[in-house]
């Protein structure tokens, strides 16, 4: 699925700063829907290949997207079922933005 | 089979999730029976929100006299097609009677009760539709428990499936009829 | 029935492995339905689902309003225009229509109403099973009026019933319910429907002159208390209003042409009880217990009473088919023979009919009763026979 | 010399359109109604369709006696339920013109859901709408037309919710016509009922009338020639529907223009119901047509 | 009760010639009601007005709403805000409020509805009496549900029975019905209100913890089965809804639950019915005739009884009070006398509170009707009585 | 390298906002509700009013089980009567700020009549109503929304009645803020609820989101994701009310945009219930306030 | 006046249009009677869309005993206002009763019943304000039959009438009391 | 009361024919609002010293104004009782349309 343009920047995205997001995931929430994975502004998701008890993927780190997380919140907000979220952590060296270049 | 054979009412549960189409199942079952074996059948279905998503169930009872209460309270016969069907359902089963899981998506646990154990899903993406697990379930019902004619259940599928789809849903119950065979249990 | 070209078969006749609420659905069509408007709500959704796609291709209408009030008061427009008109509905519904109820009764405009019983009050268990607006069909609109309420057991009932609902909805110009339970609307069953031909079709007395001839009086009644109904568009230039009102159809706000017009209105349902009644009798001849049950609970006493007539109880079961007119008189029939000795009366609510029985005799009368999600099983009955 | 008498007569050249053995009617002196009737009944005739294809639907106040006073088939219905009981017929009877004529509470209070659901489906009826700013029938409530400021029995010291704008609610809700004049403008208001008459889809008239009995008299306009009169010097014709607040009814404030015309005249395919033939893709757009309806 | 100034007398205390309805809106005053949500209606309009004019003046809130729908809604919700709450109506209008009164009943939010009744059904005679709403009150909205409805003779009593109305409703947490009828409401005569410290009032019952301090359960309840209520705003995140529900106010959608929670509605006034329960004797000792009525029926019976009693017949007057609940022993205690021969029963309406006596007593049970406009004269029942 | 696993939690940061312990809910996978219900409680969090001071009201229906999920003084109530009943609660106590979530079918179908009254009266209320187009509870009937053309299961040849443009209808009923924003639009919708809840009078959001399991599936909008993508590609950002046609939706037109914007943010003085004071003449003209809102 | 003398009750009828203010003469009689008096007092009047602009009705009764049942049925006293009251009421008095006309605006026609003739309007346009007709026919009334003590009726006019208003309202009464008493009927 | 402009000329207003008009009225049903009285765009009308069974004073001619009638039918059209209505006649000779030359 291609990346989605939402129509504004993500909310705390500043040119000087961008800030690492680490993710986490509660996985018995999840239900699938793909909305995280699907519109993920740095393409950070993937499914699991591990269901839960419910027979649903939830979202994984996207292979080489470890530290692609820019912690713009936008997972968290647009999740259906409360089961994602970052937190800020300090930005380690690495070329974790690549997503936003394109 | 006992239950099956007797003059008494036979119940029926199907337990699946959404999509797996066992509301057109036990729809097919009774109307087998009702219309075509001469029989009395009752088809009821679980309703509610909360229902979504998760264990659904769908119950047939058949009997040569008219059924008076309509739900099933003991399953003669319980087919669980998948893990969370088995369940909830598999402690209702009447002592003896007939218990039909799906191969790939219910483990029986320990000490495993007698099953009958039927890959229906994987033998409908072998035809080539997940969609007809359901009749394979259907076919192999009938040939394992004989509690419908196979004529009457032919003729329930010809008057209900859309005739594009009718060659696919006759192979399918074929399919799961012939394995019932094959394993060993005799069609009344 | 309309005119127009009917692109599918009306009446289903054949034997079907049918739903109960489509089974009501198809009663409405080999009825003769018109018009249906409606307004979704479990677990009557299934009804309107199948006329929206039956009744159009039979050259019936079909409207989903905005709400039950709309709902209601459109089977009333279009009754008065002439049509045969059905709305199905439950509960929560059903109490958003008692105003319009009361309408119906005093513009004597006939109309079906299906009421399928969920557990209630309030939203309550949507999805499961009640009999609990059964004296709500009763006294659920403000005022007294004439009303007649059937209550199916089967999907089979499901569709002779709301046949019946609407010949009586013609022939005495009421409001008619067929209270249905969600046990009965969700279940499937064999329904045999009969030829187009041989569905027994009753309609409503028309004007013996033709429009302009006279001056047409829509409240004008004879012996039997029944006006003929003139429909608009006819030319008759009807007059109908919800005030009290005199032969004219004009408002005559005095208390004595009220007090004659509401007990016309009651009487017409009183002195036709017999014609309009059904009720159907099993193992009565001897018993000394008699169960009166209707709907998804007759089947269990049925079921109930078999089994405890095998262990030698003499217990029968009068099954009430019309809640009302309920059959007072088969009841003080029953109660003359003398070998009577008590009732059980098993609802889903907390013993409503029962007061019906309680008013016809001091033998005890035995209540069993669940307040809605679950009818009473037959053991749950047997234990009371035995 | 002094006055002298007009021809006495005993008969009304309409009184054929009407119940005229129930004249007088039940109506106070002074009150507009009876003139929104008299318009009803000559657009009625005026409208092409046959008289015994026309019906009149009533819901309940004074307003709603309308339907006992017209001489075709008519229905007096229940408090805010005429649109539904009109649309039953119309559906079941497309042949017929059904036309809505009730009051303000009636249709825009406890029947605003109707109003603006029969608006959107473009049903084909006409609705009148008579408003006299208050429940006339029940003694001078304030009702969802009563202006800011305006003395009620239940509001003595003046209304402070804003009444609707109903051209504006109907428009927006889906009208294909929307109309608003005072009795006084009788020309108008009769060749604007014309109008929904003859045209397919919904349409709707506002006919603004005194009610001296219960709104005047609190409110200082205390007989209907006093209104008729605020009418008279304070309403401008507009051709366009005017902005959310133009439209605003205000008593209090003395300089304030009432507004009326005939506002939106369009074009938008009626409402059909649940039919057996495919959705056939009528393009959804909407253009605006002009007719020179009122404005002989 | 706000604590907002007020600009006006809140008790209306001395000695008054008051209508019927203003009577009604003083014992709504007195009784502390906060918030009035109506729509006019005839023939309750003047308590809707007064209370406009004097509701405002005491710190209390009035809203027209745009329906009746929106008017029972409007007193439900302020009601779970904290708020003693009322609304007044007639017929057309108390249909409309059907749905919500079961909503009321579910979620147990204590509200007051005066209906006002007219002759009906449909819109009848608006401005003339009715007495025929009373079953409707008990059985009008889908379910089995408790409430409470009180009926006064005077306009004393509608002051009286309004404060008694709200007590009984903050109480049990029920919806309780003021069923006035038209003369009543529009009949003048001496009112005394009581100094506004000897006006009894009863609130609801409190969580007896702090919000925070434990998780609160707002359908948690002891022996008396009355859940103590939390209010919005007060910190207890309280949730409650019309789905059949557990102590948390969670949905609970199983048959088992559902039984348990309407039982206990209809037993929180079965269980309490001796303390809400209201009736009047007059002349019963050795009475062989026991006329039964309620309302304006009851001021031509009381006249009745005492001219009959002139002329030596043995008649009493059983005067309800309370109509709901009925008061089922107290008549079965009359009826173990064995002196008590008939029943006579006026209203105006068709004979619906006779039935709930045909249910007590296989003893005639004599009807005096009239379907509305008119209520029976003393006349009319002397001539029963002799 | 495969995928890794993201850091397993148990709670959610926002989960002392909601109902944790009945959660996952038990809405479809795919359906927007729960994102309109996380948008709330954060907009409820960052609105400076005291979270005791927040209340939340639903009807019944999908989007009516919305009260339920919500930490805060909750009520779900009847079909189609949030509106009245929060109403209620807003008038008794006005210190509080009560918001009404609730669908399309339950606001606009049978609770309409509600919404153009509070509307009107510009009631303290903020009303976010997610539309999803159809009635999903009951398994997917056609609703006052459902666009021209869809199919539902009571109009299985498509819907021939056009939908409301309920920015446009709450507008012209008296709205002061009026926004309407798709479920992929969170930070939008998450900030005109923060609008609404710190504004005066009367504020409405239309959310539009998918229901997959049953319009999407209807609809060739199979999952939750398909009905995303034509927000993403269809949806532009107005920042006035569009005309009357520019506002609909259409799902059968692809070439259809979507508008979507806080469309209108005026000053009307918000109601008060009839008071003891005299009426003050307040004016009752409006004018547009600019506020960046949702503008981030 | 035998029916204002004896003790049982006395029911009393005004008859006019609107305009004439029968129900506050009518309400001020029964507070008069019930408050200050002392006495049983009831006041009905008749409502309806019909009546207006026609003639209405406003009645009182007034009793030593609690009252039961509350309407006119026969009235010992009869104020006709206008024509048509007249006309519609007259019928209804008590044999023997006493009945009281708006001389100026009622013909008692051929044979003419006993009656007092009393110009309340001309006598209000001439205490400057034809709104208090009503208090001057109440002023009458009171002096021709006692049936409430001239004190009770004065108290009630103090504690209904707006105290601008009040002074105008008591010349009123005086008038009719006074003309009443000039025509020969004593007070109780 | 003045004469009142309406927006609008009369409806069968021509230069070139100005009709004349027979006033008809039916006593009985007038309850005497005044709107025929008062805009009646030739000032034709006055109030009756007579009054009906309901005390009403229902319309005559003015003073001079016998055959100032127009047949506009404003009169018609706006009487809320139908109970004024002008009959079209053979104009006669006189200044009978005095009241439009203002």
């Amino acid at each position: 699925m291609a990346t989605i343009r939402t129509n504004r920047q993500p909310m705390d995205m500043e040119r000087a700063h961008i800030p690492q997001g680490e993710v986490h995931v509660i996985p018995e929430r999840c239900k699938e829907c793909g909305f995280c994975v699907g519109y993920c502004p740095e393409q950070v998701l993937a499914f699991s290949q591990e269901i839960n008890a419910k027979g649903y993927h939830y979202p994984v780190l996207a292979e080489h997207k470890e530290d692609a997380c820019v912690h713009c919140g936008f997972c968290n907000l647009i999740c259906p079922e409360l089961a994602i979220f970052t937190v800020e952590i300090a930005r380690q060296g690495g070329s974790g933005s690549a997503g936003s270049q394109e | 089979m006992p239950a099956a054979r007797s003059s008494g009412p036979v119940q029926i549960r199907f337990g699946g999730y959404g999509g797996q189409g066992i509301v057109l199942a036990g729809t097919l079952l009774g109307k087998a029976a009702s219309l075509y074996d001469g029989k009395e059948a009752v088809f009821t279905q679980a309703y509610g929100p909360e229902a979504r998503g998760g264990a659904s169930r769908a119950d047939v009872i058949i009997a040569d006299e008219p059924i008076d209460y309509p739900y099933v309270t003991q399953p003669d016969v319980l087919v669980a097609l998948f893990q969370e069907a088995y369940t909830l359902f598999g402690g209702q089963l009447k002592p003896g009677g007939t218990l039909i899981v799906e191969e790939d998506l219910v483990r029986l646990g320990e000490p495993a009760p007698p099953a009958s154990l039927l890959p229906a899903t994987r033998m409908a993406e072998e035809l080539g539709n997940r969609i007809v697990t359901n009749v394979i379930v259907l076919g192999f019902l009938v040939g394992r428990t004989g509690v419908v004619s196979r004529e009457a259940a032919e003729q329930a599928l010809k008057t209900t499936v859309k005739p594009a789809a009718l060659e696919l849903n006759m192979r399918a119950f074929e399919a799961g009829f012939a394995r019932a065979l094959a394993a060993g249990a005799a069609p009344a | 029935m309309s005119d127009a070209p009917q692109r599918e078969q009306r009446v289903l006749s054949g034997t079907h492995f049918m739903l109960g609420d489509h089974a009501c659905a198809e009663g409405a069509l080999a009825g003769g339905v018109d018009y249906f408007g409606g307004y979704p709500i479990t677990p009557s959704t299934e009804i309107a689902e199948r006329l929206a796609r039956r009744l159009p291709a039979v050259g019936g209408k079909y409207v989903q309003m905005e709400d039950e009030l709309g709902s209601i008061m459109s089977i009333l427009g279009a009754s008065a225009a002439g049509a045969r008109s059905l709305t199905a509905t439950s509960g929560p519904g059903f109490s958003l229509m008692m105003e319009s109820i009361g309408l119906a009764a005093m513009m004597e405009l006939p109309c079906v109403i299906v009421d399928v019983q969920r557990a209630s009050p309030s939203t309550g268990l949507p999805t499961m099973v009640g009999q609990s607006d059964i004296l709500q069909a009763r006294w659920g609109s403000h005022g007294d009026y004439g009303m007649a309420a059937f209550s199916p057991a089967s999907p089979q009932e499901c569709f002779d019933l709301t046949v019946h609902a609407l010949n009586v909805a013609d022939q005495y110009r009421i409001p008619v319910f067929l209270m249905m339970d969600e046990v009965v609307a969700h279940m499937t069953e064999r329904v045999v429907i009969p030829p187009a031909d041989e569905v027994p079709l009753v309609h409503r007395k028309r004007p013996d002159h033709k429009p302009g001839a006279q001056r047409h009086l829509p409240y004008a009644v004879g012996e039997d208390g029944v006006p003929a109904m003139a429909h608009a568009g006819e030319g008759y230039k009807v007059h109908m209003t919800g005030l009290t009102h005199d032969e004219r159809g004009y408002p005559a706000l005095t208390p004595a042409t009220h007090n004659a017009l509401v007990n016309r209105l009651v009487d017409k349902v009183r002195h036709n009880a017999q014609h309009i009644m059904r009720y159907d009798e099993f193992e009565l001849d001897d018993a000394e217990t008699v169960v009166i049950a209707f709907g998804c609970t007759s089947r269990s006493a049925r079921q109930a009473v078999r089994q405890a007539r095998q262990r030698g109880a003499k217990c029968g079961l009068l099954r009430l088919v019309s809640v009302w007119p309920f059959p007072e008189q088969r009841i003080r029939e029953l109660l003359q023979r003398g070998t009577v000795r008590r009732f059980v009366v098993p609802e889903v609510n907390l013993g409503q009919l029962r007061r019906e029985v309680e008013r016809l005799t001091q033998l005890p009368v035995q209540r069993i009763n669940h307040a809605g999600g679950a009818m009473p099983t037959p053991a749950d009955i047997l234990e009371v026979l035995l | 010399m002094t006055a002298t008498s007009a021809v006495i007569a005993r008969d009304h050249p309409n009184d054929p359109l009407l119940r005229s053995d129930r004249f007088p009617h039940i109506l106070c002196p002074g009150c507009g109604i009876g003139t929104v009737i008299h318009c009803y009944v000559e657009a009625m005739a005026a409208s092409g369709v046959p008289l015994d294809n026309h019906v009149c639907v009533s819901g309940i106040g004074c307003s709603g006696r309308a339907a006992g006073y017209v001489n075709v088939d008519s229905y007096h219905t229940a408090h805010g339920r005429a649109i539904p009981f009109a649309l039953g017929i119309a559906i079941h009877k497309p042949e017929l013109r059904v036309t809505v004529i009730s009051g303000d509470g009636d249709l825009t209070a406890i029947g605003g859901n109707h109003f603006i659901h029969a608006a959107r489906r473009n049903m084909n009826l006409t609705v009148v709408c008579i408003n006299n700013f208050n429940y006339g029938m029940t003694g001078g409530q304030a009702g969802p037309t009563s202006p800011r400021g305006s003395i009620t029995s239940t509001a003595p010291k003046g209304v402070h919710d804003r009444p609707f704008n109903l051209p504006d609610l109907a428009r927006a809700a889906g009208a294909s016509f929307v109309a608003r004049w005072t009795i006084l403008h009788v020309r108008q208001l009769r060749d604007a009922i014309l109008r929904g008459l003859q045209k397919p889809g919904f349409s709707f008239i506002e006919a603004l009338s005194p009610c001296p009995t219960n709104f005047g008299r609190a409110n200082d306009l205390g007989d209907g020639m006093a209104e008729m009169e605020v009418y008279r010097q304070r309403c401008r014709i507009v051709q366009e529907l005017p902005g959310f607040d133009e439209l605003d009814i205000d008593f209090v404030d003395e300089e304030r223009p009432i507004a009326v015309g005939n506002f939106v005249d369009i074009d938008r395919h009626p409402y059909q119901p649940v039919g057996a033939d495919a959705f056939d893709n009528v393009p959804n757009g909407t253009q605006r047509v002009h007719h020179p309806v009122g404005e002989e």
